[in-house]
């Protein structure tokens, strides 16, 4: 079991290092001059100020010393948690920028991962139930999940909320609400919030619901659950059987799933101007702000890779065999 | 002609190989010119490791397999095992699953030409191929130009045995060859084999079956959890059994005359004499024998 | 009288038209009885054990009935079946190495089964752990998952779960061809004391190893494309076969001990006819050694002597 | 690979490709030609594809071009509106679809390429080699592809089809990879391999000759489903502002629509076009997906 979760950090340590180093890599053997086609961009008409930033980030960049160095000097900055000063809205440290928008990102991703996982999975169940619903519901899923994410938040911003006027169209709150713990903010943030999560959840939703639906039939052919009809267990039992037991690979499919995922958050958070790591990656592009674009990248891989961890762990509390295997059951 | 001296095979299992499974344990037994030697043994003895090891689709760990005098247990670069599989073929336990089910049986024979006998005109070949299904009696129009899937197991595995005729083979490797065919086929094959045998091959047949491995082979090699518990000459080892294992063994096979019962009794009216049998040291991975009597060798004990 | 079978058809349904799996069949089980069911690969023996439980998606009952201790049993509507499952006919399958949820333990599994057929697992408990021990199990199998098992000790599993309440007839389809010999004679051996000790009242034993079937079984059936070539005590098959094909499947079998050398056996030329348009008469006759013209008229099976049946025409009758 | 949609054969290595000898072929027919959702889906992705081709020919005016009157709504002259600037979102639509295609077809494939042949190797090959590559697919498979992407493509100055599908397909094969090698891997163990190395067949001769034929069901619909995920992944990028400078996609004019704030304005038939065009062109894929594994994989026609 430790060989197993070793094995796995091993995986993501040798993640985060190829992470690290494309992220140094890039702004380095891109054509061009990464400091002047940055500084290019920023409206900055303070001449002084100007020069000051020129230094900073050519010293940053260390281009003059050997590559090796500006590698290494790279990662230590990496352990000092100093990614850099953003150009955009210098000069404050990339750092807390990014701090700022992570929790509207997570406050979408996670119930939109979880509520779309389970709720699909239940739906993909219950269209192998008969060849009926398999035939009406499964083509629905894959609509669903050809739709692209940026696409169905249009529709529903416009239908719900241009149209509708049920919602907010953009932002996390109104500007005219100062961030505090009463009802009237809370309830101004989880209006702005429902239609980009609603997005998410629904082109989510059919992805899991066909991977459940394939897991189960497969399942259902298993051995033993021919065996169990064969013994006159009621289909209630066979399909509780199945239905867990195609849940294990689901979860599996939750970490490979994630990378997607999260590419879908940040195209629905810009829709909707949301002002999470989608919006903040947005704004970077548009002001060539690479230290703010790479450092969200960083932290967009280091969630990936806490998460994939966490998965990791569910899967061996849930699944017996993982656990037989790693403390060496006979077979 | 075949000759196998300390063979072993030790897989690496498990994560970053970590753990090590003992597959073969130091096998050293010979394969003469007309001689059938069947390797018996229950699943995880080792017994189909060996015949792909001999075949080289599977790397030895240590020791060595010589055959016709040179060293192929390492046999290095592609046109050297080309011109090893010349002289050494081999036959597989699923017909089904010998053949390509995309494409028509005969291919078996195609590749063969291809690799081997590019030069060979069309007759020649049509020839041949007649002459090698002559010998596996086969009626040439019911087997080519056909599907595997229209073709019967035994059928199929004597298609395979006649592509190993095309060849010049000295040994054939048939690994199971039987244990998928019916009853009332697989008779005719073991025949072919003693067909073969008469005209000079050298056989290693391998086989979970005890009866089938005696009614064919001439040497019978027992096998247990990689090693050799007992070897030698076919009637001895089935008539004498000394290893505790091979006697265990003979009086679990299902026999066609007489019950379990029967043999249990016959047992207790007079017990065998118990053999001595060779030790090793704890974490001594080699596996001795003891000549017990003229060709007839009994090895370790691993209960 | 345990089990009658009366002119069972079974054929499977194929896009080429349907094949006739099982073409009038009819024998009788009595009690207490193990027959073995022997034959080559698709001469319709799996597909009459199956047919006896449950019939899979492509299956379809033709004709003929089946009597169950003198109830009526209604293979051909799953539903009606229900019942009968499990508590009066039960099975061990050819796969059941796999036949165990392997997510759950085993003990929780089973009585979870139990349950859903509407038996409470507390009042068999304790006769569950008897028979586990009397297969040489422990019972802590039951904490177990099936992974933690070996092949021999899964098949213990189910066959102690497949017997569990005393199923009047059970069907073990080539239970023990995955095992090894030594395995294969204890699984075997358990079976027949399960008879013994009444736990089940008979058995069908599915297998293409006729030597196996001699050492356990009371009487052995032999079937041939899809129709029954014989019948008779297993003693009596071995040694004093009536029908040709019996005849030569027995000759063609090597012993522990004839070799090439003493005597060299022959199989039996030709194979098996197709079952999609099976031939009339005989189905045999085109492979046997002694067919003549009355042989193009279907042979009926016949008792030729007390409890020996037999297919032929050339059988005295 | 579950929770790809469409992915064939459920779990990994769960149920191995069916074989296509000549009985299979005409069976296969059978089933495809009464297969509803692979009729619908592939005569929708035909309809799709052939409206890409032709339609820019049938359009005497550049996508970009501003030709009309400004915002307005889907008119007989205009069919699909205009764009505030009085461009005819008709043309920018066939446009659009051909690029769609052919970033989706080039990143698809190269995807396609790297991941099979990874999955290949590492499957046939297996031991270290397998290890190494299965640790690299890992790897990549858990980098967000998506962000590296936003990343790498953000410090090009100059941007095209071609670049961009490279990118994509470089980043898109892991999944690929790792099915095919876990298919790979139950084929090289098949006797049939083992026959072809004892022919004297080259190892590359082996993988494309008797592996790569008896899962290409399995190659089709990894295609298509990279394919598919290609063209998605490409209207993210397009609509981040990492498009094609210059040219015209679907992404692009999503892009376009609301950075000039169309939802606001009420101009729907701004943004209906593309998406919808992009979600049908996918999803047609996905469900002819379905129906061919339902077509190869006879499990699947039951339920």
């Amino acid at each position: 079991m430790w060989r197993y979760m070793g094995r796995k950090i091993g995986i993501y340590g040798i993640t985060f290092v190829v992470a690290v180093t494309i992220n140094w890599m890039i702004p380095r053997f891109m054509p061009g001059d990464p400091v002047s086609s940055m500084l290019s961009r920023a409206s900055i008409s303070d001449p002084e100020a100007l020069e000051r930033m020129t230094a900073y980030y050519n010293d940053v960049f260390g281009l003059d010393t050997p590559l090796h160095q500006q590698y290494f000097s790279f990662w230590a900055g990496l352990f000092r948690g100093d990614l850099g000063i953003s150009v955009w809205l210098y000069p404050e440290p990339v750092t807390d920028i990014i701090l700022r928008a992570v929790p509207f990102t997570v406050g979408l991703l996670l119930p939109a991962i979880i509520l779309s996982w389970i709720i699909g999975n239940r739906f993909g169940a219950f269209a192998a139930r008969s060849k009926i619903l398999d035939n009406t519901l499964l083509p629905i899923g894959y609509i669903l999940t050809a739709t692209p994410y940026m696409w169905i938040a249009l529709l529903l911003a416009w239908a719900l909320a241009v149209n509708g006027g049920f919602f907010p169209t953009a932002g996390g709150y109104s500007f005219a609400l100062t961030p505090s713990f009463s009802w009237v903010f809370i309830s101004n943030l989880l209006s702005h919030w429902f239609l980009p999560f609603l997005s998410m959840f629904v082109v989510a939703l059919g992805g899991w619901a066909i991977g459940m639906r394939n897991m189960i039939i497969y399942e259902l052919e298993a051995d033993y659950s021919n065996y169990l009809q064969a013994l006159g267990a009621p289909r209630r039992l066979i399909r509780r059987y199945a239905f867990r037991n195609a849940m294990l690979p689901q979860i599996t499919g939750l970490a490979v799933q994630l990378g997607t995922l999260i590419a879908g958050a940040l195209l629905t958070e810009i829709v909707f101007n949301y002002p999470g790591l989608g919006t903040l990656m947005l704004n970077s592009l548009n002001n060539r702000d690479f230290f703010l674009l790479q450092g969200i990248f960083l932290f967009v891989v280091i969630g990936v890779l806490i998460a994939n961890f966490i998965i990791d762990i569910i899967y061996v509390l849930v699944d017996p065999r993982t656990r037989v295997q790693m403390t060496g059951g006979s077979s | 002609m075949l000759e196998l001296s300390h063979v072993h095979k030790v897989y690496r299992v498990g994560a970053f190989g970590g753990a090590r499974l003992r597959a073969v344990r130091d096998v050293s037994l010979t394969v003469e010119p007309g001689e059938v030697v069947s390797l018996i043994g229950e699943s995880g003895s080792g017994k189909s490791t060996i015949g792909k090891m001999v075949l080289g689709l599977t790397k030895v760990s240590s020791g060595q397999i010589r055959f016709e005098g040179d060293d192929v247990s390492h046999i290095r670069g592609f046109s050297a095992k080309k011109e090893y599989y010349r002289r050494v073929q081999g036959v597989f336990q699923d017909p089904f699953s010998s053949f390509n089910p995309i494409f028509k049986a005969d291919r078996v024979f195609t590749m063969i030409r291809s690799s081997y006998f590019p030069e060979m005109s069309d007759a020649d070949w049509k020839d041949k191929i007649l002459a090698a299904l002559a010998t596996v009696r086969l009626d040439p129009d019911n087997v080519l130009d056909k599907y595997p899937h229209q073709l019967s197991g035994g059928q199929l595995q004597r298609l395979l045995i006649a592509r190993a005729l095309l060849l010049d083979i000295r040994l054939l490797v048939a690994d199971e060859i039987i244990s998928m065919l019916d009853a009332s086929t697989r008779i005719d094959v073991l025949n072919l084999l003693g067909d073969l045998k008469e005209r000079g091959l050298g056989i290693l047949f391998v086989t979970h079956d005890l009866s089938l491995g005696n009614y064919v082979s001439d040497k019978s090699v027992i096998l247990r959890k990689g090693a050799i518990a007992e070897m030698g000459p076919t009637r001895r080892v089935f008539e004498n059994p000394l290893h505790p294992y091979s006697r265990h063994l003979l009086s679990c096979v299902p026999q066609l005359h007489r019950t379990w019962a029967e043999v249990d009794a016959e047992l207790a009216a007079n017990p065998p004499e118990d053999y001595l049998l060779p030790t090793v040291e704890e974490g001594d991975d080699s596996a001795p024998l003891t000549e017990a009597e003229e060709g007839h060798f009994v090895g370790i004990d691993q209960s | 009288m345990t089990l009658r079978v009366n002119d069972l058809k079974v054929y499977y349904q194929t896009l080429r038209g349907d094949v006739h799996a099982l073409d009038g069949v009819s024998f009788d089980l009595a009690d207490g009885e193990i027959m073995g069911l022997a034959g080559e690969s698709g001469c319709g023996k799996s597909t009459l054990g199956k047919s006896l439980i449950r019939l899979d998606g492509r299956m379809r009952h033709v004709d003929g009935t089946i009597e169950l201790d003198g109830k009526d049993v209604p293979i051909a509507d799953d539903r009606a079946m229900t019942p009968f499952r499990f508590h009066e006919i039960s099975l061990i399958p050819q796969y059941a190495m796999s036949a165990l949820n392997p997510t759950r333990k085993i003990g929780r599994m089973i009585n979870e089964l139990l349950r859903s057929r509407g038996v409470r697992p507390n009042t068999i408990a304790e006769e569950l752990n008897r028979r586990l021990e009397l297969v040489g199990l422990d019972p802590d199998v039951l904490n177990r998952f099936p992974i933690e098992l070996s092949g021999g000790m899964k098949q213990r599993v189910v066959m102690v779960m497949a017997t569990l309440l005393n199923p009047s007839l059970l069907i073990a389809d080539e239970a023990t061809s995955a095992l090894d010999v030594s395995t294969q004679r204890s699984v075997v051996e358990s079976m027949v004391e399960f008879r013994d000790r009444g736990y089940v009242k008979s058995m069908i034993f599915v297998t293409h190893d006729i030597s196996l079937v001699y050492q356990m079984a009371d009487t052995v059936m032999v079937m041939y494309a899809g129709r029954i070539a014989e019948k008779a005590p297993a003693s009596t098959i071995i040694n004093d076969p009536q029908h040709p094909y019996t005849k030569m499947l027995i000759g063609a079998l090597p012993e522990v001990g004839t070799t090439t050398e003493d005597t060299r056996l022959e199989g039996i030329p030709g194979t098996p006819p197709g079952l999609l348009k099976p031939p009339t008469g005989c189905r045999f006759k085109d492979r046997c050694p002694i067919a003549s013209e009355e042989c193009s008229e279907t042979p009926p099976l016949v008792e030729i002597d007390p409890g020996h049946w037999a297919a032929c025409w050339k059988t005295g009758r | 690979m579950s929770n790809i949609p469409g992915a064939p054969g459920a779990a990994d290595g769960a149920s191995a490709p069916e074989a296509v000898g000549e009985r299979k072929v005409s069976e296969t027919l059978h089933f495809a030609r009464r297969n509803p959702k692979l009729l619908i889906g592939s005569s929708i992705v035909l309809i799709l594809l052939l409206t890409g081709l032709i339609g820019p020919l049938f359009v005497d005016h550049g996508p970009n071009e501003y030709v009309g009157p400004q915002s307005q709504p889907p008119s007989s002259e205009y069919w699909f509106g205009t764009t505030t600037f009085g461009q005819d979102i008709w043309a920018q639509f066939v446009h659009g679809l051909r690029s769609t295609f052919f970033t989706g077809a080039l990143g698809g494939g190269i995807a396609f390429v790297v991941g099979t042949t990874i999955g290949f190797v590492a499957g046939y090959k297996g031991g270290i080699v397998d290890e190494i590559l299965n640790m690299l697919t890992n790897v990549v498979l858990v980098l967000p592809g998506m962000v590296v992407l936003i990343v790498a493509v953000a410090y090009l100055d100059v941007r095209g089809l071609l670049v961009q599908a490279l990118f994509i397909g470089l980043t898109s094969w892991p999944w690929a990879a790792r099915a095919v090698r876990s298919q790979a891997l139950s084929l090289a163990t098949r006797d049939y391999v083992d026959l072809a190395r004892l022919s004297g067949r080259r190892t590359w001769r082996i993988i494309t000759s008797e592996v790569a034929p008896n899962m290409s069901s399995y190659l089709v619909m990894s295609f298509i489903l990279l394919f598919g995920g290609a063209i998605l992944i490409a209207a993210g990028l397009d609509f981040i502002g990492l498009g094609p400078a210059g040219g015209v996609s679907l992404g692009l004019m999503l892009e376009n629509a609301v950075g000039w704030s169309a939802l606001q304005l009420g101009m729907w038939w701004w943004f209906i076009p593309p998406g919808t065009g992009i979600t049908v062109l996918v999803g047609s894929m996905y469900i002819l997906n379905v129906g061919l594994d339902e077509v190869f994989n006879p499990k699947l026609r039951e339920l």
